[in-house]
C-alpha cells in the first residue's frame, strides 16, 4: 500500500513522484528510483528496508539534498529540497571522517560549518554524545586509530551534534556489534522521547526495523521503487522488551516474507 | 671530465674559502640583499598563488582562462621581460620582486590547484550535508586536504624563488648576489663568484628545509612527514 | 641639487672608476648634481632603458645609438663622444704564433650572440687584407670565451682592449700571455663608448645635460691626474675590483678619451670624417637601408669644450 | 600602465606581423630548433624525474640525501651553470639539453614524490595483501593514485621546458629562438624579437594544451577532468 | 576454553601468545590484543564475534601478515607469518577498491599482483562470481557507481579470485541485506564444500556465526581477548534450514550470553 500523494503541509517529508537516474562512466543510463511517494509525519520514525542496490541511499541522499531527482519533487517541512537544509543530519554509509581532525574536532565540524558556537557547552555535548556511544577517551584520537565500527559510531554522533529535527541515518548500525547495536538502539530511541526527530533509517536487519520504527518501507529493486509500507502495530515507547510477542514477530515475518519473496514462504 | 677544468673556471676549496673570508663583509651584504628580494618574492608567489589556485578551481571555464596566461608569463624568458618591467616599475627593489615572483609562483599554483581538485567525492559531500559555502568549503575541507600538495609546491617555489632572485639581480641590481655572481666572474675573480654560488646553494637548501620543518610542525598528519616503508 | 640617475655600459671596472670615483669625490655634488649611478646590461639595454624613462643618462656605444635612432627611431642622443676610436681587438695567446689579423685565416674566432665584433670584422678584414671568409666563427657563451682561448679551443676570441689587464693576469696564472690585435690597429677607428640622454631632456633641461657633461668630462680629467685616488674611491664602492686590476682598466681607458684625436677636436667633441666612418661601418654592419643622417644621433653642443668652459 | 611604454620598446602588432611575414622562414627555422631542445630537455626531465621521485619516495633517507642535491641544482643560476656545461660537455646541442633538463625536472620530481607518497593507507594494504613487490606497489598502486599529481608535474615541466631551452640558447647557442631573440635585440629588430616571443608563448601554450589533453584521454577519470562544480 | 598451546603442525592457522599495541599519534599505548592462543584447523570454519573495537580486524590483518604481533607468534600451515602469503585471501572490513579500475580490472587485479595469467578464464571466473553474487552486468562499472553493499560484494569476489586456501573475512556481509546476506552465505559454504578452505570469519550477525562455523571465537574487549571458543554442536553440512532446532538456537544464545553478560541473562 503505497502511500497516497499528500498535500505536504504537516508533513515533515514528502517524496512526490520521485525518480533518479545516473549516468555510469559510458554513458549508460541507470535508473536508481522510480516513482516513488512517500510522506513521512512529524516526529515519525520510517525504516527503509530492501535489498543492496535498491536505492535506499539514493533516496536518503535526495532528502538530505545532496542530490537532486531526475523527475519529481522532495518537500521537508513543506519546503522544496533544493540543497541541503540545516535542520537535517544525515549518517552516511561510511563513515566519512575528516582524517586530519581528531575525533572531537570531527563532531565540532557541522557546529563549524553551520556557524553555530563552539563553546565549553558544545564540547562537553559532544564529549557526552562520544560517551553514550562508547567512545569516551577517544576525544583526541584521530580517525584512523578507530576501529570500523568506531568511526561508524563517531559519524553518528556528528550527526547529532546540531540537534536536526530530521534524521537522515543509512546503515548506522550496520558495522557494530550485537551488543553495542542494541545499546545504540536503546538509545536512539531514548533521544527520540527526549527530543522528538522524524527519522528515516535505513537497515539490514528487519528486527531492528521492527524494533525502531513506526513504519517500514520495503523496497524493491531494479528499478528501486516502494514494494510495500507496513505499520508496525504496537507503540513505540514499551516495544523493547516485546520482541518476543506475537505481534512483533508476525510483523517482522511479513516483512521477511516481502523481502524474501515466494521461494522463502514456500521453503 | 673535472680534471679538464681549469682552475680559474673552477677554483679549488682552499681557493674559495681564503677569498670568501677575505671578503666575507661584502658577500654576507649580498646575502642580505639576495635574501631580501627572495623572501618578498617568495611571499608575492604564496599570496597570490593561493587565491589564483582556488579561482582556477572554481569552474572549468576559469581554469582554460586562466591557464593560458599563466603559461603565457613562464614561456617568455625572465631576462627579455625585464627591461620593461624597469621601465614600468622603476629602477628599485620591485622589478626583482616581481621577477621572482614570476619564477616561483607558477609551480606553486599548479600544485595547489591539483590539491584543491583532488578532494575525495565522499568529503566534499560531507562538506556539503552541512551547507558549506565556498569559502567553507575551501577552509574546512579543500585546503586541509591539499596540504600535503600545497607544501609539495611551496618546497618549488621556495626554492626557485632563490634562483629567480638572482635571475632577477642578474638583469637589474647593483647588489645581491647575482650582480656579484656577474661582477666577479667578469674580474676573474672566480674564487668568489663560486663563493657566491655556494651561499646560494645553502641559502636554497636551508629555505627548502625550512618549508619542510613547518610542515612537519604545523601538520603532522601530513603524509610526507610519515615514513613510507613503516610497515 | 639636481637628482640624476646615470646607467652606465656594462659592470662597473676600472673602466667606470671615473664615475665612480667622481661621485665619491663630489664633482658631480660640485656641479649641483646629485647622481646615483648603476650598472648597465650592454648598451642596447642602455638605450632602449633610457627611452623607456628608466634612469635620466646613459653610457652605450655610439653604434648602438645610430642602429636604435636609424632602425628603430628611439630618441635617444649621444651628447659627447667619450671613446675617439672602439676598443674592439681580438685577443690571441702569444703562445699561437697570430700576430696580426692575416695570422687568422682558417682560425677559429669565440662569438656571442650579436656581438658587433663579428658585424665589424669584415671591414677590418678588408683593411687587414685577410680573407673573412676563411674565418670559423664559433657561437659560445660570453663567459667561457676566455677559459675556452686559454685552453686553445679557441684560437681568438672579441675582447674590448681594456679589460687586456687582469684577462692577461688570469692568462699568466697559466702559463700563458695574451696578445691583443686591436682593430684600430688596422686603421679601424670608430666612436664608440658615448654619453647619451633623450631627445626630451636635450630640450626641456639643457643647463642639467650641460652640467652633467662638465662633470663627466671633469671627472675623466681628475681621474687622468689622480688615478691611485680613483681607484680607491672606486674600489671602496666596489669592493669585488682589484686595485691593480682597476688600475689597468682606467689608464687604458683613459688612452680611449683623452688622446691625440680629443686633444685636436676638443675632449667630447667628433670629427665629421671619423663620424662619417663609424657611419657607414654601422650601416653595412647592422644591415640598414634607411637614409638616415648621422649627425641627427648625435648632439655635442652642450660639450664644456664646444660652450668654450 | 601599459599606455606608458614606448613603441619601440613594444611594437604595435601590426609592425610584429609584418615583420615576422617578412621572416617567416628564419622564424620558423628557429623554432624548430627551440622545440627540438624543448622535446629533448622534456623527455629527460620526464625519463629522469619518475626513477627519481620512486627513489625519493623510497625511503625517509633517500629523500634526506638527494632532496638538498635537487635543491642545490636549482638554487644555482643556469646562466652560471652553462659556461662549466660548454667545457664539459662541448659546444653542441647537449649543454642545452642539460639546461632545459635543469629548469623543467625539479618540479615534475617534487610532484610525483609527493604524490607517490600520498597514496592512502588502505590502497597500499591492499597491495601489501597480495604481497606486492615494490616494483607492483608502484605500478599498481603507486603510479595509478599519482596520476593527478603527475600530471600537475608534466604541465609545469612542459611550460618550464620551453623557458629553459630559451636560456640555454641565449648563453650557447647559433639557432633557436633563444638566439634570435637576443641577436634580434641586438640588431634593435624588435619586431622581430617580439614575434620570436610571442611563438614561445604560443608554444608553452600548445604544449601546455597536449599535457592536459593527454591527461584527459588516457586517465579520463583523473580529478582534473571532472568539472569541481558540478553537484 | 581458550585452546591451549599445541604443535603447529596439521593446523592451518595458530597464534601463540600474541599480543599487539598500537601506538597512537600522541604517543599513548593501546593494547589491541593480549595473550591470544588459537589454533584453527585444516578446512575449519571459525567466526569471530565480540564487540566493536575488540581487536577482531586487528586479529585478521596479524593472521594476514599485515601487521607484526608486539608479542607472540602467527603461523600458517606451520610457517610463521611474516608477510603476506599468497595462500590467504582478505576481504576488507571496508571495501577497498582501486578507484581508477572497473570491477573486472578489481577482480583481476589479484591475479596481476601474484602473476597469475589474466587469460579468457580468469575472466570468465571473474564474471561467474559476479553473477554468483549478483553482480552479473556491472563488470565495467566504477567503484563510485556501486552502492555500497555492492562494493562489499565486488571485495568479496576479489578475494576469492586467486583460490586461497585459508580465507579471511573482515565482516564480509557488514553491508548487506538479510536477503543478500542469506544468499551469500548459501554460496560460501557451498564453495566450502567444493574446495575446502580455512575460514576465518569476523561478524557481527551471531546467527551467522552459529550457521556458519564449526567453532565461533568469543572476544572481549580492552584489551582484546579471548573470552570463550563455542564449538557449533550441528554437523556444518545440513545446517541451512535447521536454524529453529533446539540446538542451533541454545548455542546462539550461549554465544548472546557471553557477549551480553549477566545483565542481558539476568532481564
Ligand atoms: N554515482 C552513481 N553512478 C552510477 N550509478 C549509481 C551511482 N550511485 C548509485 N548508483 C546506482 O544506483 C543504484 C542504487 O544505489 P544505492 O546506493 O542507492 O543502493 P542502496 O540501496 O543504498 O544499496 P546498499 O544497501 O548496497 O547500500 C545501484 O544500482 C547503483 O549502482
Ligand atoms: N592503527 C591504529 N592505531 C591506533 N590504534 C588502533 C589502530 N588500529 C586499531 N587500533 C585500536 O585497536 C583496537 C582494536 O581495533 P580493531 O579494528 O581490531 O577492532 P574491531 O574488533 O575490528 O572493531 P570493529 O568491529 O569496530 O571493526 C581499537 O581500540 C582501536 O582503537
Ligand atoms: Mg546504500
Ligand atoms: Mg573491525
Amino acid at each position: 500500500m503505497p502511500s497516497g500523494t499528500e498535500t505536504p503541509n504537516g508533513h515533515a517529508i514528502v517524496l512526490d513522484g520521485v525518480e533518479r537516474v545516473f549516468e555510469s562512466r559510458d554513458g549508460e543510463q541507470i535508473q536508481a528510483l522510480k516513482g516513488v511517494n512517500l510522506t513521512v509525519s512529524e516526529h515519525e520514525f520510517v525504516s527503509l528496508v530492501g535489498q543492496s542496490g535498491c536505492g535506499k541511499s539514493t533516496l536518503l541522499r535526495l532528502v538530505a539534498g545532496l542530490l537532486a531527482p531526475t523527475v519529481g519533487r522532495v518537500a521537508i517541512h513543506g519546503e522544496t529540497v533544493t540543497e541541503p537544509r540545516t535542520d537535517t543530519g544525515l549518517v552516511f554509509q561510511s563513515p566519512t571522517l575528516l582524517p586530519w581532525a581528531s575525533i572531537l574536532d570531527n563532531l565540532l565540524f557541522p557546529l563549524r560549518m553551520l556557524h553555530r558556537p563552539i563553546d565549553a557547552e558544545a564540547r562537553e555535548r559532544a564529549l557526552a554524545l562520544l560517551e553514550l556511544v562508547g567512545l569516551a577517551g577517544f576525544a583526541s584520537r584521530y580517525p584512523k586509530e578507530l576501529s570500523g565500527g568506531m568511526q561508524q559510531r563517531a559519524g553518528i554522533c556528528r550527526a547529532l551534534m546540531h540537534d536536526p529535527d530530521v534524521l537522515l541515518m543509512d546503515e548506522p548500525f550496520g558495522a557494530l556489534d550485537a551488543l553495542t547495536r542494541e545499546e545504540m538502539s536503546r538509545e536512539l530511541l531514548d533521544l527520540c522521547v527526549r527530543r522528538p526527530k522524524t527519522v528515516l533509517f535505513v537497515t539490514h536487519s528487519i528486527t531492528e526495523s521492527v524494533l525502531l520504527s513506526d513504519r517500514v518501507v520495503v523496497m524493491s529493486p531494479r528499478p528501486g521503487r516502494i514494494q510495500e509500507i507496513v505499520t508496525v502495530p504496537l507503540p513505540r515507547e514499551n516495544r523493547i522488551g516485546s520482541e518476543a510477542s506475537h505481534e512483533f514477530q508476525s510483523c517482522a515475518q511479513h516483512i521477511r516474507d516481502l523481502i524474501f519473496g515466494r521461494r522463502h514462504a514456500a521453503a | 671530465m673535472v680534471f679538464e677544468i681549469p682552475a680559474f673556471l673552477l677554483p679549488s676549496p682552499a681557493r674559495i674559502l681564503r677569498d670568501s673570508v677575505a671578503e666575507a663583509d661584502t658577500l654576507g651584504w649580498h646575502t642580505l640583499a639576495t635574501l631580501k628580494t627572495v623572501f618578498l618574492g617568495f611571499l608575492a608567489s604564496v599570496v597570490i598563488s593561493l587565491p589564483l589556485a582556488v579561482l582556477i578551481t572554481s569552474s572549468k571555464r576559469m581554469a582554460n582562462t586562466i591557464y593560458p596566461i599563466l603559461v603565457l608569463t613562464q614561456s617568455i624568458p625572465k631576462v627579455a621581460l625585464a627591461p620593461i618591467l624597469v621601465i614600468l616599475l622603476g629602477t628599485n627593489e620591485l622589478p626583482r620582486i616581481v621577477v621572482t615572483f614570476l619564477v616561483a609562483f607558477f609551480p606553486l599554483v599548479i600544485a595547489v590547484a591539483t590539491g584543491l581538485s583532488s578532494v575525495p567525492d565522499d568529503l566534499v559531500e560531507l562538506g556539503r550535508s552541512y551547507r558549506g559555502s565556498r569559502w567553507q568549503m575551501l577552509t574546512r575541507i579543500r585546503l586541509p586536504y591539499a596540504v600535503p600538495m600545497i607544501f609539495s609546491g611551496l618546497k618549488v617555489a621556495v626554492t626557485l624563488s632563490v634562483v629567480g632572485a638572482v635571475v632577477a639581480e642578474f638583469v637589474n641590481a647593483d647588489a645581491g648576489l647575482g650582480y656579484f655572481i656577474i661582477s666577479s666572474t667578469a674580474f676573474f675573480e672566480t674564487g668568489l663568484a663560486y663563493a657566491a654560488l655556494i651561499i646560494l646553494s645553502l641559502m636554497g637548501i636551508v629555505l627548502f628545509q625550512i618549508v619542510v620543518v613547518a610542515e612537519r610542525v604545523l601538520f603532522p598528519w601530513s603524509p610526507a612527514n610519515t615514513d613510507p616503508v613503516s610497515r | 641639487l639636481d637628482d640624476v640617475h646615470l646607467q652606465t655600459d656594462w659592470i662597473p671596472s676600472g673602466e667606470h672608476a671615473m664615475y665612480y670615483g667622481g661621485w665619491s669625490k663630489g664633482i658631480f655634488e660640485d656641479h649641483g648634481i646629485n647622481i646615483t649611478i648603476t650598472r648597465g646590461y650592454g648598451s642596447g639595454d642602455t638605450v632602449t632603458k633610457l627611452a623607456g624613462g628608466a634612469f635620466d643618462f646613459g653610457v652605450a656605444d655610439f653604434g648602438a645609438v645610430l642602429a636604435a635612432r636609424a632602425k628603430s627611431e628611439i630618441p635617444v642622443k649621444t651628447i659627447g663622444i667619450l671613446y675617439t676610436h672602439s676598443p674592439h681587438s681580438l685577443f690571441v695567446l702569444e703562445s699561437s704564433g697570430i700576430t696580426d689579423f692575416k695570422g687568422l685565416e682558417g682560425k677559429r674566432i669565440g662569438i656571442t650572440p650579436g656581438n658587433s665584433h663579428r658585424l665589424y670584422f669584415p671591414k677590418v678584414a678588408e683593411r687587414a687584407g685577410t680573407d673573412a671568409s676563411q674565418i670559423r666563427w664559433v657561437n659560445t657563451d660570453g663567459a667561457t670565451m676566455a677559459p675556452l682561448l686559454i685552453q686553445k679551443k679557441l684560437d681568438a676570441a672579441p675582447f674590448y682592449s681594456i679589460h687586456y689587464y687582469y684577462q692577461n693576469k688570469a692568462a699568466q696564472a697559466v702559463g700563458e700571455s695574451i696578445r691583443v690585435l686591436p682593430f684600430e690597429k688596422v686603421g679601424f677607428a670608430i666612436y664608440a663608448a658615448s654619453l647619451v640622454t633623450t631627445d626630451e631632456m636635450i630640450e626641456e633641461n639643457p643647463d642639467l645635460v650641460k652640467r652633467f657633461l662638465a662633470a663627466v668630462y671633469e671627472s675623466f680629467e681628475w681621474a687622468k691626474e689622480n688615478p691611485e685616488e680613483a681607484c680607491r674611491l672606486h674600489t671602496e664602492r666596489v669592493p669585488e675590483v682589484a686595485m691593480d686590476d682597476c688600475l689597468g682598466s682606467l689608464e687604458a681607458t683613459l688612452g680611449f678619451v683623452i688622446n691625440e684625436h680629443s686633444e685636436k677636436t676638443g675632449l667630447g667633441q667628433y670629427d665629421p670624417e671619423r663620424l662619417a666612418f663609424t657611419w657607414e661601418v654601422v650601416k653595412e654592419a647592422q644591415e640598414i637601408e634607411t637614409d638616415f643622417d648621422p649627425t641627427e644621433a648625435l648632439d655635442t653642443s652642450l660639450v664644456p669644450s664646444a660652450v668654450g668652459n
